[in-house]
């Protein structure tokens, strides 16, 4: 086997320094009747020749993104990363070092990871940042828990705007520990009632902009009302590019902002691995579940980083942890801060225009259809329509022209009644030739 | 050398992309749009490339030296593993577009679930958590909601051996349990008397590591099981150190009702400076009900991703993240086991306690195992009293292997030995580089037995910083880089 | 422009410590008549996704040779390369170094050129190596004109089985340098002829084995003949693989012996960039071309590597250089390094048998279609055949059935009126579906 | 830390792939096959990574930090060329599959045969050349030609100055050309009344690198090439520092018959080492008809490559290598052209030349330009005569420059200059780069000065080794590992 090291006569050597007969005289504590003696029912180590194959006819089932027309959003965005990004993240030095738990041989992940928090503090607009979590979904339960440890209250409400995945994974979470959750129903334009619904036993109200259905909401009035309750307001967004068009969360009132960071440097992947960026307000910093880099000095007084705040966390205080997460979503982080650091304030602004001028492009587009409603009044990169008939049905059929045409709302969610509603991404990998191929065929299934 | 932050590098007019100019006109977002500056300064590619690239060569990483951190199997890294997870029908493929268009990645998801439960001996997976401690969690709420189904709602209690890694009593914490541990024998093991007279009928479960973070096999595992079991309780199983045992024993052959799997660990998924990892979590026939959504199920057509349970599975206890999970690592993962067999993942065990116990036979001469009887499954564990009377700890003999080329074991855990050394060296290693290792440790450990304590106590000296301040970055944490105070800030970007 | 780190400001700052008005100052000693004023009519500057698009679309053009059945060889050869190896010569130490010529802080790739050098000795049974030519071919032409350099003598005689882009290449430039090229007629089996033609002016006889049409040849009697006439073996090989299963040219008596190395370790790029492998007995090597890496000391007394013997370079030598070469394939040369290390003795025999099986499969399935005639008696990876009528044609309509026949003889030459020739070579990447295929579409075209 | 040799590593067993057997029987090759040991050591996987990675940490690279050779361009590699160059419709093709199949390719080619003509205006491009030397090879050979068809056999002589890279009188030697030197004036340029003395009628061309390898642009440049014409020479310029100038200056427009381009020097393709390059060579009017084979031609159908002149242009001397050239090259090449395009390339020039002027300025207060007067071009040309009495040499200055964390400068070269270092700083530097650099070396010079002659004789003190004995290298060449003589040989493997 081409990973193992050992050749027979090392193996021989080795039991005799260890003084065993045999390798299976190591494995003597394992009950006798526990002990496999036959291999498993699996096939037998392949080459690489082999196993590409296998693998390259299994993806090649797949229709990636970037083959036609793609419209697919609703929380994972098709971006362009630069090829640096993915050089960089592949060298051994980053690729295959562990969690920099010994920062004199560890600076690099470190310094990255400090510049990561810095990025995402900056970009929601609020004072500090941890080292990222798994995903956007589970940040968003993690807030939400942390809001019970700010408050002391047990109640979140969940904006009917809020993407359906990340409720789903708060209530299952969160309520597991012990919160009741409010999860309002599902609405283009939601906000409305999350104030409604705040009360003196509110945790915290979670709002996400741009929601699901695709639209920009102001939520100003939303955190004033939620700190006039004692509730801290949590501002949720799928689709960090926004960042560099729209006012920030913290700009908005926000306490605590989270977010999916797959929009800068990370790909698709099917769903993951992504990133989670998760800041807040200076004052709620030890309650922030997660990772933290900060800078120190070294024995020499260099200025140096290091993993802090630990005695928040489940190797130190073990039941007491503040969340039993034990890693981040180190690579992921490592590959949105580069991508970051070459988009800079300029960059980030041009791509953060250039999706919306793309959407524009598409939502006249899609106004343009006979039989299509456009829900969305104002948007970043996304738009809900309200197609006759089946949503995904639609999409399906579409398929048979080449274009993906975006997410059926009952995909998300298939008990909240709105079957007939699309939810349509564009970004700048889309192209007015993408956009007229949808049109063409929305209106030759639609016009029938 | 120092290399500056991006902050102090970048600028804010500076870019490494080129983006063609947006066709058009101000969008109608009014005061939606972000006026302030953001703060974030770029760098053209050259610089980033130069920035990033000089960072990585103040890590240490597998690729470099033998990377000896107890529990945390920092194995090699095959990279026909990236090759595959980059292929576009993998790395360019939206979680929610149309399923039938994604047929080859839910054969992917079938398929890695088959080696898994064939792996456990467990009948169903559950494949969406994305670390350990997240199939922890994982493994939990499926006993609660288990015991809820049944009517067991009243059991609240887990208990968790003294050696337990932390994520075990903070993740039983965390979905609302108490938490009882349970003494440890002697010889490193689970005191299966003090086991006994703990369960009751309020148990929900027990979580037990096994091998366990001694190092060691859990011997009276089936007895474990069994007690555990007559109790009305489940067996939870910590995963992390299932690369001594896979090939060769079956989890699901000891009783086990859940355990996750560390893909980061058994199955090669790189460890990525602190992440991704993905965490599938195995489940007996009584807990695989309540295995939370999303599951692949075959259908008329080909494969169907069950998002919601809506109907026959309606017991899911809910869904622990957004879409299917840590897909990436899956392709790498079943790359891993692909490339190694049946036969290969056997061997991968067996190399794996060898060379653990090759390295515990060789430094047991000048540093003390911490349980010296018989073997170790894939870690050998040591404890300081070696150094007694030395005036070095146990940190210091960790700082000083730095200046060796190594990374530092794996110190102070677990809890129950004294000033503990927790050695895993993996199967990827060699001879050759265990000797090597082995050799640097005895020098050391002469070195530190002969009185040579300045070597210990400024460790290290040859790394890219010596001992860090962490009592300063904890007392006044400083988060965010944030312009000196006489710098004069940037000129706010014009609105587009 | 992202590759352009100045900023407008930096320039202005910088023309003022040059104290020049203006970058146009700078380029004043350029003829005022040729400085251009316009842009050149070209299109302006892309982004990524732009450029990635517009190449995605050409390569798209174009059909790989790992889509299907595909059987092309003649000098380059289809073989899979491990993840492993494309890693490592991507690292930036490697990629982005210079040659090295500051052996202090260059030793990384000093050692693999060292070991390479190890490697084609071991390979090719000979006693030292250069550090890599551009290609087999062009190390063709070197190898002849260091014979003219040993044996004073300027004619060259070169088989009729040598591959016919090595003969013109050798005749271009070894002409060139003021020598007599003779080319051998082309036959399957030319290596009588060769011995024939030895005289008393002949510098050294070139030939091939495998050769380009297959055929394997035990050049030890071609050995012996020329050096009885006082001539060198050159022993040409342009499928590197076959070194782990058939005879080194050492030990058939060759005096030189280059290689195309592209089977290990590097992709078939359409041609290039190729590795040239060179090596020759020891009393040869002061008139050795191309670089040379030999072991020394530092000045601690410590192992290391440097470039050597570089009074035959042209930088120290000039117009007396032994040749005009300054560069070799240093990345080319890494990933044979790497590859082969991988391999090792044992990996490398069973890829040679793996080839050498798959091509006997081969055989055997091409001598079972009525109206081909196997031509080449003893093989390692490759068989010509006779086909009925044009070869060029035949591989042109087999297209319509996925297959990539292989090559037709006549477009190595076309004036060596072998137009009813094709070659056709199998590697480990070859399957027993591939070949069924190639017989069932040969099945159908010539039964017509 | 001393990292052993693959041979000392590696096992004869041992191998990093695993192969499905052979399913045949023994070949009937007889005695053609080879029974002893070849002799090659193999590495598993994780070996062999680690081998190679702890190397690769012992070079310098572009991507660490600035690379200031003269006259190699050592400039920023974009990976989006090398993510081309990938694309396994270019990677995966083989040259002799039916041109009907790569029409991509051809239309790649296509188009970098356009950008190279229109960037240097003139109307031929032979692009197979592999490297800049070879280049020059060809073109040389397409003069020769040209003559020849001229019934100007006669000529055999070329003419080179002094400064000229060694290449030059190497190549012209080569072919057979005697090679005549043509002075230098004080201002660094050719002496034209010393060229105009030695063009006669046996002159086959003149060699000139312009911007010459002093780093100055030869004012007198059409005054050359109207001398070097009237004489019935052709004009080759050597391209090597064509990034000066791409974008401003078409060398067509200087009277250049035929230029080699370095597609690894101006257009960003990597070095990687030493190698591979690419040198293709653009012709004037009166040489295209000469170029070798193989080119694109648009025909019906689509594009077609010309492999053999069989008809019309049967004038080609030859063919170069075999197939068509560096194509993996050729597809980053473009890649970059494409990115920056004819703004971006201009400004690519404009660039290059700022930085290297703003080097000469900075450092011109410590060290001694060698052509004060006037701007250089891309790269600052230095002579040693500021190092006068203090025991410094120029190699002790550069090699002092690696314990700053630089890469040396070009040493004593141009050969016209004593003690020369140039310095080609390239576009892609930043201006705090370029600040740190002359930081460093006016401490460095300063240092020299005040008689610290210690830090130079024995730099580097902080590479991973000190200086290499080259001397005993040469005297008793050893290129190739063997095995210590005491070693016992490994036993032969069976023949299989």
């Amino acid at each position: 086997m081409r990973y193992l090291p050992l050749t027979p006569d090392d193996r021989a050597e080795m039991l005799g320094v260890i003084g065993a007969p045999s390798v299976d005289e190591l494995f003597k504590d394992v009950p006798a009747a526990a002990r496999a003696q036959d291999l498993f029912d699996l096939p037998l180590h392949a080459g690489e020749l082999e196993v590409e194959r296998e693998l390259g006819q299994l993806a090649a089932l797949n229709r990636p993104a970037g083959d036609g027309p793609f419209f697919c959003g609703a929380g994972a965005y098709r971006h362009h990363v630069p090829a640096t990004v993915d050089h960089v993240i592949q060298r051994s030095e980053f690729l295959t070092s562990y969690t920099p738990y010994q920062p004199e041989i560890a600076q690099g992940t470190l310094q990255v990871l400090f510049e990561f928090q810095t990025q995402v503090a900056a970009l929601t607009g609020l004072d500090v940042a941890n080292a990222s979590m798994y995903d956007g979904s589970t940040a968003c339960a993690e807030a939400v828990m942390m809001a019970q440890r700010v408050t002391r209250r047990e109640k979140a409400i969940l904006s009917g705007g809020l993407h359906p995945h990340y409720a789903a994974t708060t209530q299952t979470i969160a309520h597991a520990e012990g919160m009741e959750i409010v999860r309002q129903s599902a609405a283009v334009d939601a906000e409305a009632a999350v104030i409604a619904a705040i009360d003196a036993e509110t945790a915290c109200v979670v709002v996400q902009t741009p929601n699901v259905f695709g639209v920009v909401t102001d939520v100003t009035r939303i955190a004033e009302a939620a700190h006039a309750a004692g509730a801290l307001l949590i501002v949720v967004t799928t689709e960090a590019v926004s960042y560099g068009l729209l006012k920030s969360p913290g700009e908005m009132g926000a306490d605590i902002a989270v977010a999916e960071g797959q929009s800068i440097g990370n790909a698709l992947n099917y769903g993951g691995p992504y990133v989670g960026l998760f800041a807040c307000r200076e004052k709620l910093v030890r309650q922030m579940p997660g990772r933290l880099c900060g800078e120190t000095v070294d024995a020499e007084g260099r200025r140096g980083y290091v993993l802090t705040l630990s005695t928040r966390e489940q190797h130190i205080r073990r039941e007491k942890a503040t969340s039993n997460i034990c890693t981040n979503s180190g690579l992921c982080a490592l590959a949105f801060t580069i991508h970051l650091s070459l988009l800079g304030e300029t960059g980030l602004r041009q791509l953060a225009a250039l999706n919306h001028g793309r959407a524009r492009e598409l939502k006249a587009a899609l106004a343009g259809v006979a039989g299509v409603e456009v829900l969305t009044p104002r948007f970043f990169n996304e738009v809900a329509v309200r197609v006759p008939g089946d949503a995904a049905a639609l999409v399906e059929a579409l398929l048979a022209d080449g274009v993906v045409a975006g997410v059926p709302y009952s995909r998300l969610d298939p008990h909240a009644g709105l079957d007939d509603v699309l939810l349509l991404a564009a970004t700048e990998t889309t192209t007015s030739d993408d956009i007229a191929a949808l049109v063409a065929a929305l209106q030759r299934k639609i016009g029938r | 050398q120092d290399e500056p932050l991006l902050f102090e590098l970048g600028g804010w007019e500076k870019t490494g992309v080129d983006l063609p100019a947006p066709e058009h006109d101000a969008s109608d977002l009014g005061d939606l749009v972000r006026a302030a500056p953001i703060g974030l300064p770029g760098l053209s590619e050259p610089e980033a490339m130069r920035h990033y690239v000089r960072l990585s060569q103040k890590n240490h990483a597998i690729d470099l030296a033998l990377y000896p951190l107890g529990s945390c199997t920092m194995k090699h890294n095959p990279r026909l593993n990236e090759k595959m997870a980059r292929l576009a029908g993998f790395a360019d493929l939206h979680p929610l577009q149309p399923q039938s268009t994604t047929q080859g990645a839910l054969q992917l998801m079938d398929r890695l679930a088959h080696w898994l439960k064939t792996l456990t001996g467990m009948p169903a997976v559950a494949l969406s958590p994305k670390a350990g401690a997240h199939g922890e969690l994982c493994g939990l709420l499926a006993i609660r909601a288990a015991h809820e189904a049944a009517g067991h709602g009243h059991r609240r209690r887990v208990l968790v051996p003294t050696s337990a890694h932390g994520t075990n009593p903070a993740t039983a914490a965390f979905v609302g349990y108490s938490v009882t541990e349970i003494a440890q024998t002697d010889d490193g093991r689970v005191d299966l008397s003090d086991l006994e007279s703990k369960l009751s009928d309020d148990v929900a479960a027990i979580m037990v590591t096994n091998p366990n973070t001694c190092g060691l096999f859990e011997r009276d595992i089936l007895e474990i099981s069994r007690l555990t079991h007559e109790a009305g309780a489940y067996f939870y199983c910590d995963g992390a150190n299932f690369n001594a045992i896979v090939g060769r024993v079956r989890p699901g052959d000891l009783g086990v009702d859940a355990m996750h799997i560390n893909l980061h660990k058994t199955f090669s998924t790189p460890h990525g400076g602190g992440g991704p990892g993905a965490g599938p979590v195995v489940l007996s026939a009584a807990l695989a009900p309540f295995a939370p959504a999303p599951w692949v199920v075959h259908g008329e057509g080909g494969l169907h991703l069950v998002e919601e349970a809506i109907d026959e599975a309606a017991q899911a206890f809910g869904r622990m993240c957004a879409f299917q999970g840590q897909m990436g690592m899956f392709v790498r993962a079943y790359a891993y086991m692909r490339s190694h067999g049946a036969d290969g993942l056997r061997q991968v065990a067996e190399d794996a306690v060898l060379n653990a116990n090759y390295i515990k036979a060789r430094l047991s001469s000048v540093m003390t195992p911490a349980f010296p009887e018989g073997p170790c499954m894939h870690e050998a564990l040591f404890d300081d009293s070696w150094l007694e009377d030395t005036g070095i700890t146990t940190l210091d003999f960790a700082k000083a292997m730095i200046d060796e080329g190594f990374h530092p074991m794996t110190m102070y855990f677990p809890l129950v030995v004294h000033g503990a050394m927790l050695i895993e060296p993996t199967e990827t290693e060699s001879k050759r580089e265990l000797d090597r290792f082995c050799d640097a440790l005895e020098a050391l450990a002469q070195a530190a037995k002969a009185g040579d304590a300045e070597r210990f106590k400024g460790a290290p000296y040859l790394a890219p910083l010596r001992r860090l301040d962490e009592t300063l970055a904890a007392r006044k944490p400083k988060l965010t880089w944030r312009p000196e105070p006489t710098t004069v800030a940037p000129a706010p970007l014009a609105a587009e």
